[in-house]
Formats: C-alpha cells, structure tokens, sequence
C-alpha cells in the first residue's frame, strides 16, 4: 500500500486523532490527504499538533479542531490555524491536555467516560458543553470533579520508525500512539521502512510495539515526517519551517505552498 | 548589574524557589525555568531529580505524554512552571486568546496545553512571565484557561505560589487570592512595577530587593548548568553563556 | 540493600500489592517479610496471586486479601488460602480482574475513582459494599455503570530481570508492574542483577523501563522468584511445587515447611 | 468413536462455534479452546487472529494483563471462554465457592478471575465445562461470579452462546433466558444429560447427534494444530495427539 491509498481509507468525515510533533507525525500522509481533497474531518490532537494541523485547516479539510494547542514551536503561530478560527472554517473544542488523553484512554477502556481533576472555574470547563460535573459519590463532603466523554476516533494516524514483517510497528516510549490506537476504530501508520524481524519476539522491543491487531493499513513513507523530525532519528527541517511559516501567513503564500509542495512535488514524481 | 545578567538573576531566583523539592519538571520552550531546576538540582546534595521535557540525559519519562501529568496527580511533582498571555490579580491565567469572542478572539494564542490541569495538581506552580507589560498582567484574563484558587473547599492540592517577571517576584497570597509584592529586582523600582501592572497587588512599605546571585551561584551556573541546559537549549546557553553543550 | 532489608522498608498494616505468577513475583523477598513477622498486611493481587499470597497468609501476615483468584495453578489449589479464609484469618475482598487493574490505574492518575462496565447483577457487586452504582450521565436511557475507588497501595512490591546503574528497572512488557508503582507511594523491587547500562538511553529498553523516581529499594536476589519462574528467563520448580503443595494442605505440614524453607534456609546461609 | 476422541470433538465443535470470529482470545489453563481456536484460524483463510494466553508465537498482547480486558471493551474480541464451578439454568456462573455461607463458603475455588467482566463484553462467550454432573449444572448458583443476561437494557454487548460439556452442546437462548439442548455427542444420550443436569433447559423432541469431526478437520488437527497447541501445552498434546512442539 502507498502513502496515497492510505490516505483513501479515509472517509469523508472521519473523527482523526493525531500525535504531537514529538511523536511522529505522519506529513507525507497529511499531504495525501489534502491532494485528495477529503473535507469535513475531526482532528482530535493528542494532545496537540502543530504543522499537520495547520495544513489541514489551511487546506479546508477540517470542520471541527480538538485540540489543547496548535502551534509551530519555536516558529513561531501556526499562522492557518489563526486565521481560520477568525474565519469560522472550523469548531474549536479548546481542551487541556490531560483531558484528551484522558478521554482518549476512556475510548480504549471501553467507558463512556472518565473523570478528571483540575479544570474547575475554567473557561475551558464552561465552553465544553459535552463536558459534565458531578459530586465524587466517594468524598463525604462535596467534591465536585469533571467527568469528559471518551474520544472515540475513526482513525489513528502517525509515523513511526519501521513495522516488522508482521505488521507490527515499533513506537518505542511514545505510548501516547497506542491509546491512540487502541481508541480508534483502526490505526493507519506511515513508517520509514519495513524490516524483517518480530518485533513480538524480543522482550525488549515487544515492550515498545504496536501490534497489527490494532492497525488497518501501513504505508512505507521515507522521509514520512518531513519537514518534522522523527524522535531523534532525523532533526526537522529548519530551513523550510521558516519557509512554511512565512508563506502561510497569508492565504495566498499558503496556496503557493501547498501548490510547490504538495500539488506539484507529487505530480513531478 | 555588572556582574551577572537579568537570564542569571531569573535562574538564581527559581533556584531558590524550588528549594527543598524532591521533583521538579519543565515543560516545551522553557530554557530559564530548566537552568534553574537543574541549579536547584546542583545544590539538593542529590535530593532532587528534575525531568527537562525534551533532554535526553534529564528526562526520565517513558510511559507516554500522559506520565507527566499522572506524575502530577499522584503527588510526586513538586514543581512547575505556566505563563500566561494574560495574567489577572486573582492568579487566573489564559493561554488561550484576547479580546473579541471566544472562539473568535482578536488575538488567539496556542491554546491552554496542560495548565488546565497542572495549575490545580502541582503544589508549588512557579508562574513565570518575562514580559511585564500592562498587556500581560490585565485586571481580569478574558479567558480563564486555568483558575486561580478559589478557596471554595474544592479538590485543589496546587496553584501558584507566585509571579516571576522581569521586573519583580510576587508572591501569591493564597487565602486573600491577592499577589504580594515581595522583591524588586536589581536596577527596578516599585514605580516600575505598578506603572506596568494591569491588576491590584499588595505593596509594603518597603520591598526589598531580589538577592542577587553571589559568586558561588553564579560560578555553579556558568560552570556547570550552562553546559548542562545546553543539551537541550542550545541557542539559549550559546546565547547567554557561549557555551555549547557538555 | 540485601532483601531483609527491603523487607524491612515495609512496616506492620502496610497495604502491598503484588503482581500475578506470570510478571515476576518477589518470593525471596516473601520469604524475608515471613521472617522478619510482618503482620497486618492489606494485600492486593493485580489482579491475581499464586504461592506468594498462599505463602503470606499461611505465616499470618495477612489481614487482608483483595484479588480476582488465588491458585496455585497446575499445581491445584492454594491450600493456606483456602483454609485461611475457612478459619476466618484474613477479610476477603473478592474482585474480578479488570477491576482492580482499573482501581490500580485510577490511582495512578489520581484520580478518586474509575468507571467499569460488567459487575451488574453479581454477587462480586453485591459483597463489595465500597463499589458504587451510578447512572452514566452521557446516556439518554437509563444505563447503570459501577464506580470502583482507587486503590492507593503504600508498596508495590515485585523481582525483575534487572536494574540498571541508574536505579531504573526492566519490565518489559509487563505493564502491571508501571501501573502498580505509579499507584503506590513506593514500589520496592528485588531483581536478578545491577546491570552497567543505562536503561532510559536506548529507545528499545526505555520502552520496557520502570523509572527510578518510583522506586523505594532495590535488592538483588539471583533467582529471587523461585520456585516460580520469572517470564521465560527461568521456568518455575516443578519439584519444589509439588512439594509446597503438599506440605501446606495441613497447618503442620505448612509449619514445617517454613521452618525448612524459609527460617533454617535463611540461618544456614 | 473409534476414528477421533472426545477431545478432538471437542475441539472441532469449538472450532465450528467459533467459525467467522475476527479476533479470538484463550485463557489459563485452556488447551481445548486453544487447540479449538487455533483450529478455526487455519480453516479461516487468514481472517481470523488468535491470541493463546501463555503461547509466545501466538499471542501479540504487549500492553500489560489489562490489554485482553481493553480489547473486550473496545469490541474487538470476539469470542472468549469461560467455565465454573457451578452454572445454572439461567446462566449465571460461580468461581468462587459453593456451600456455607459466602465468604466462609464449604468449598472454595481460586476467584472469579475476569469473568465478572469479559462475560458481559464478549458477544459469542462459550461457557465450556468438561463435568457434565449435577454437582455443576445446578438449579441455581450460591455465588454470581458473573450473571447470566437479564435483558433488562443495561449495557451488556456480550454474553454466553451456549455450553459445551463431555455430553453435549446447549445454545443460550438470551430471549427467554434458557439452554435449549441442541446436539448430543455421540456415544451419549438426551436422558444422559437430562440426568445429569441440575437445571431445566428446553428439549426438542429430536436432538441431533454432535456433528463429528471430518477427516480433513481431523487431518488437519493432528498434522498442524497439534504441533501449535503443543508450544504452550505440551502435555496436553503429548498426551492427546502424541506429538511436542513444532
């Protein structure tokens, strides 16, 4: 399977939930996702996103963002995600970060919903209408405490370092990939490269798998995370971070983007 | 100031605030606030650990993005650090976005990442702002993306024990939900601070001045942390110290 | 630290919990905390318990059990266990695993309690009066779900391969074990050897790592699960079970074995 | 029964109950359901994933002992067994202990294990109980360990399919709350099991003999099954198919 039919698992729609910079993103897919012109998703960020999330919006590919943050780091305000909130491309459901683990774990669990501390007198709190307060039924005295909906998603994408000939992938420390997976109906994943081994057959490397029981499609994507880096393996690409972010200040600089680098970048191939 | 620098005096400060922590943690973009960790950490005579979130060499976290947070919860996490794009005079803080209407607000920052919950979880949240502008510190946040405490008997273990800004340390006087006034820092005056603050704060006669670092410190931290934050912050410590990593 | 010790670091009344027979149990630590006469212990298996819990309740340290099972598995029933709870020894906190794996967690998150599916209509419900039934508030029709308060363990006492030069120790892929000491004020751990590695520096072994900061005590105990097997690395000693097995069916067969295997064993060394 | 045993009938009518799974997980001490599932995976063209507590080629569970609970939860696992030491008509099962007056009770078994939970979650549970007596079919259990379905609207995605004994296999009607008696294995009789059960269950004037396993499934069974079961219960297979590991 390539980078572009993964992206057509991908219905119209679907509630996607995507990791944060340091995770592994899957930008190769991101832009399949955009050439194919899919509209009307539901980014959930776990808990935030930075490029992927604004490209997508910039492309017009999201109607509802949940997310804690968006922003390109250390380049500065993820320049489509502004603009698009002042357009009212999208609904922005503002969360904090524990809250969409939390609901993400609550998917994965199999509950309806799972409690939360903190969050109280917060205009996150009060702008969440599918949140809800309860007492704690354990506390003698009055104790309210949140209790959020699970998150459930259609589908978990991201990139990781290889999958084995299995179709185990490998994700190491980054745990926050298998709540994701195990929430979401399937996992679609981007890698480096498939190698052959059994990630299942070692008990160091088992520790940090994915199994193929949760993933519906993996695509081998060099490169994948491009212009981000993957964990330490490749360092991002400053140079064309700042391009980006310079470009899609405007909604004509992000139109020239998406033409050189991911309209036309995949038709010269 | 000839002898040590405002990003010094920042240091030696937080340092001294995490004083007797046995965990302190740093979020994303926050190279003072990990200098400082890692100073306090210098001189615990190994009591403390410090996890600086994106180092290699001090960040034991391994078990997800959700582990730090659940640190929090469990109670071992003694210290943080939040900021603020707007910071009110009841400690509320929002990281979210001013004027105009929520969701569309004038200006629109990242969004609210983990303070929503950590501000009410750490017990010892160091807020820390360099900028001290009437933009910042306003009256009232428009958006409250973490509480201030509300003293209402609610499940609360933490909240800010003050406000640390170029100009001045606040402490955060939890039972009257008011900032104090409590140091100014070298080359700053009590003036200063009031012409630059949006919200009501408690001023005593006389604020003394924030210690400054003495020679040890300032040793320790251009010998040692500089080298040692420069793992993870590598244009700040080149910036500051010209250094490069250890 | 040798094990007597670490077993000393646990003081009369402490509530442990304890893994399953699979994931590594502390034996030769069982074996101290029976000679050192701790008395009192709120034991919790997660979610089950084997020898090790037969083992403490045989020597009277147990004044309370809380699992989903006790068994000695191939080797047939748990002889101390079952006439422990005959004779009134020990209160009896009966659990079905999910449960306590779920309370487990919601300590971990610190949180006050964690919702479960299941239960309904049990006598595991009935005979557990600390387990609350509420009505889910995100369902339209009337759907009952069980709220379990977290289990907050003052040890979590388990043997692992091994410890590195830090103070991390190896788990693999036995996540109960992360669980249970994010859960408890301090996990104590026995293991087969100190390692000079650095566990957190390889994405592989990170991936498998307990982190230092939750540890309390390590001791190192070559062979410290025996006679049980620790994960595939030594299996369990059929003999020696057999033997246990026998000898616990009566008190004075289970008093003699102690002698022999556990206090004479400890002097001659 | 000269040409297969009563475990290889066992073992091919689990196989055949389990036909169309996508995901089928075994517990403890389970070698006839392993050998059962692994069996309806070979003949499933690659559709179906088994997972064997205990085996290491066969089981991908890496996230601890809560992931089999999480996968029931999620919806994934299909089908699951489980057993008692009592079941009663109404499908309520016991594996805590009979007599007395619980928690002292007269015999007491290891605990309930997971079934309070994957009973409830796994939509084709099979309860599976080689004693066919009336000391475990019983009118009623003295402990629920995990209840039959009530039909009363609570959340309940799973539940029994029915109950294969050395006798016979019973479907669960969840309707009207009863077995109904579909096949009697061969070499047994309808008043054998009438005998032997403690409960009513419902009986066609005409039940059926077991289907017998054919000889590609017994082939199949003792060629490649066999050797795969024998990986994680090589007794079992020793004793059963004469063979060790492959």
């Amino acid at each position: 399977m390539d980078v572009d039919q993964l992206a057509g698992l991908i219905p119209d729609g679907a509630k996607i939930a995507v990791p944060p910079d340091y995770s592994g993103v899957a930008i190769e897919a991101t832009r399949a996702i955009i050439r194919r012109g899919i509209r009307g998703l539901h980014l959930v960020c776990v808990p935030v996103s930075g490029l992927q999330a604004d490209m997508l919006i910039g492309a017009g590919c999201v109607a509802t963002l949940e997310t804690s943050a968006v922003s390109l780091g250390e380049y500065g305000t993820a320049p489509r995600f502004v603009a698009g909130l002042k357009g009212r491309a999208f609904r922005m459901m503002d969360a904090t970060c524990p809250a969409i683990h939390a609901a993400i774990q609550a998917a994965g669990k199999g509950l309806p919903f799972m409690p939360l501390r903190g969050l109280l007198g917060s205009d996150l709190l009060a702008s969440r209408p599918d949140w809800k307060v309860m007492d704690n039924p354990f506390a003698e005295a009055a104790d309210p405490i949140v209790l959020l909906p699970a998150i459930r998603p259609d589908i978990a994408l991201f990139h990781a370092p290889y999958a084995d000939r299995n179709g185990n992938v490998f994700i190491g420390r980054r745990r926050e990939l298998v709540a994701m997976a195990h929430a979401a109906t399937t996992a679609l994943v981007t890698v480096e490269e498939i190698r052959d081994v059994d990630l299942l057959g070692a008990e160091e490397t088992a520790a940090g798998t994915l199994a193929g029981a949760y993933i519906g499609g993996i695509a081998v994507a060099p490169r994948g995370a491009w212009p981000l880096n993957l964990w330490n393996i490749y360092a991002h690409d400053e140079t064309h971070m700042r391009q980006y972010a310079e470009m899609a200040r405007t909604d004509e600089g992000f139109t020239a983007y998406l033409d050189r680098f991911v309209h036309r970048a995949a038709a010269a191939e | 100031m000839a002898d040590f620098n405002r990003h010094e005096l920042l240091i030696a400060t937080i340092a001294r605030l995490l004083d007797g922590c046995r965990l302190v943690a740093t979020g994303a973009a926050s190279p003072i606030p990990g200098a400082g960790a890692l100073l306090a950490r210098a001189r615990s005579g190994g009591r403390m650990r410090v996890n600086v979130l994106g180092s290699i060499r001090n960040d034991f976290l391994c078990d997800g993005g959700v582990e730090l947070f659940d640190l929090a919860a469990q109670g071992r996490l003694d210290a943080f650090f939040l900021g603020g794009g707007q910071i009110d005079g009841q400690a509320n803080i929002n990281l979210v976005g001013a004027g105009g209407s929520y969701p569309q607000t004038d200006v629109r920052w990242p969004g609210s990442f983990g303070s929503g919950y950590l501000y009410y979880l750490v017990p010892r949240v160091i807020l820390f702002r360099e900028e001290h502008t009437r933009r910042v510190m306003v009256p009232k946040v428009d958006f409250v993306s973490a509480a201030g405490p509300a003293n209402d008997g609610t499940y609360r273990p933490g909240g800010p024990i003050g406000l640390l800004t170029n100009l001045c340390w606040f402490a955060f006087d939890r039972a009257r939900r008011r900032f104090v006034l409590e140091t100014v820092h070298p080359g700053h005056s009590v003036e200063e601070v009031r012409d630059n603050t949006g919200f009501d704060f408690d001023c005593p006669d006389d604020v003394p001045e924030t210690a400054r670092p003495d020679p040890a410190t300032l040793t320790l931290l251009r010998d040692t942390i500089a080298r040692e934050i420069a793992e993870t912050y590598p244009r700040f410590a080149a910036q500051i110290f010209g250094v490069s990593a250890a």
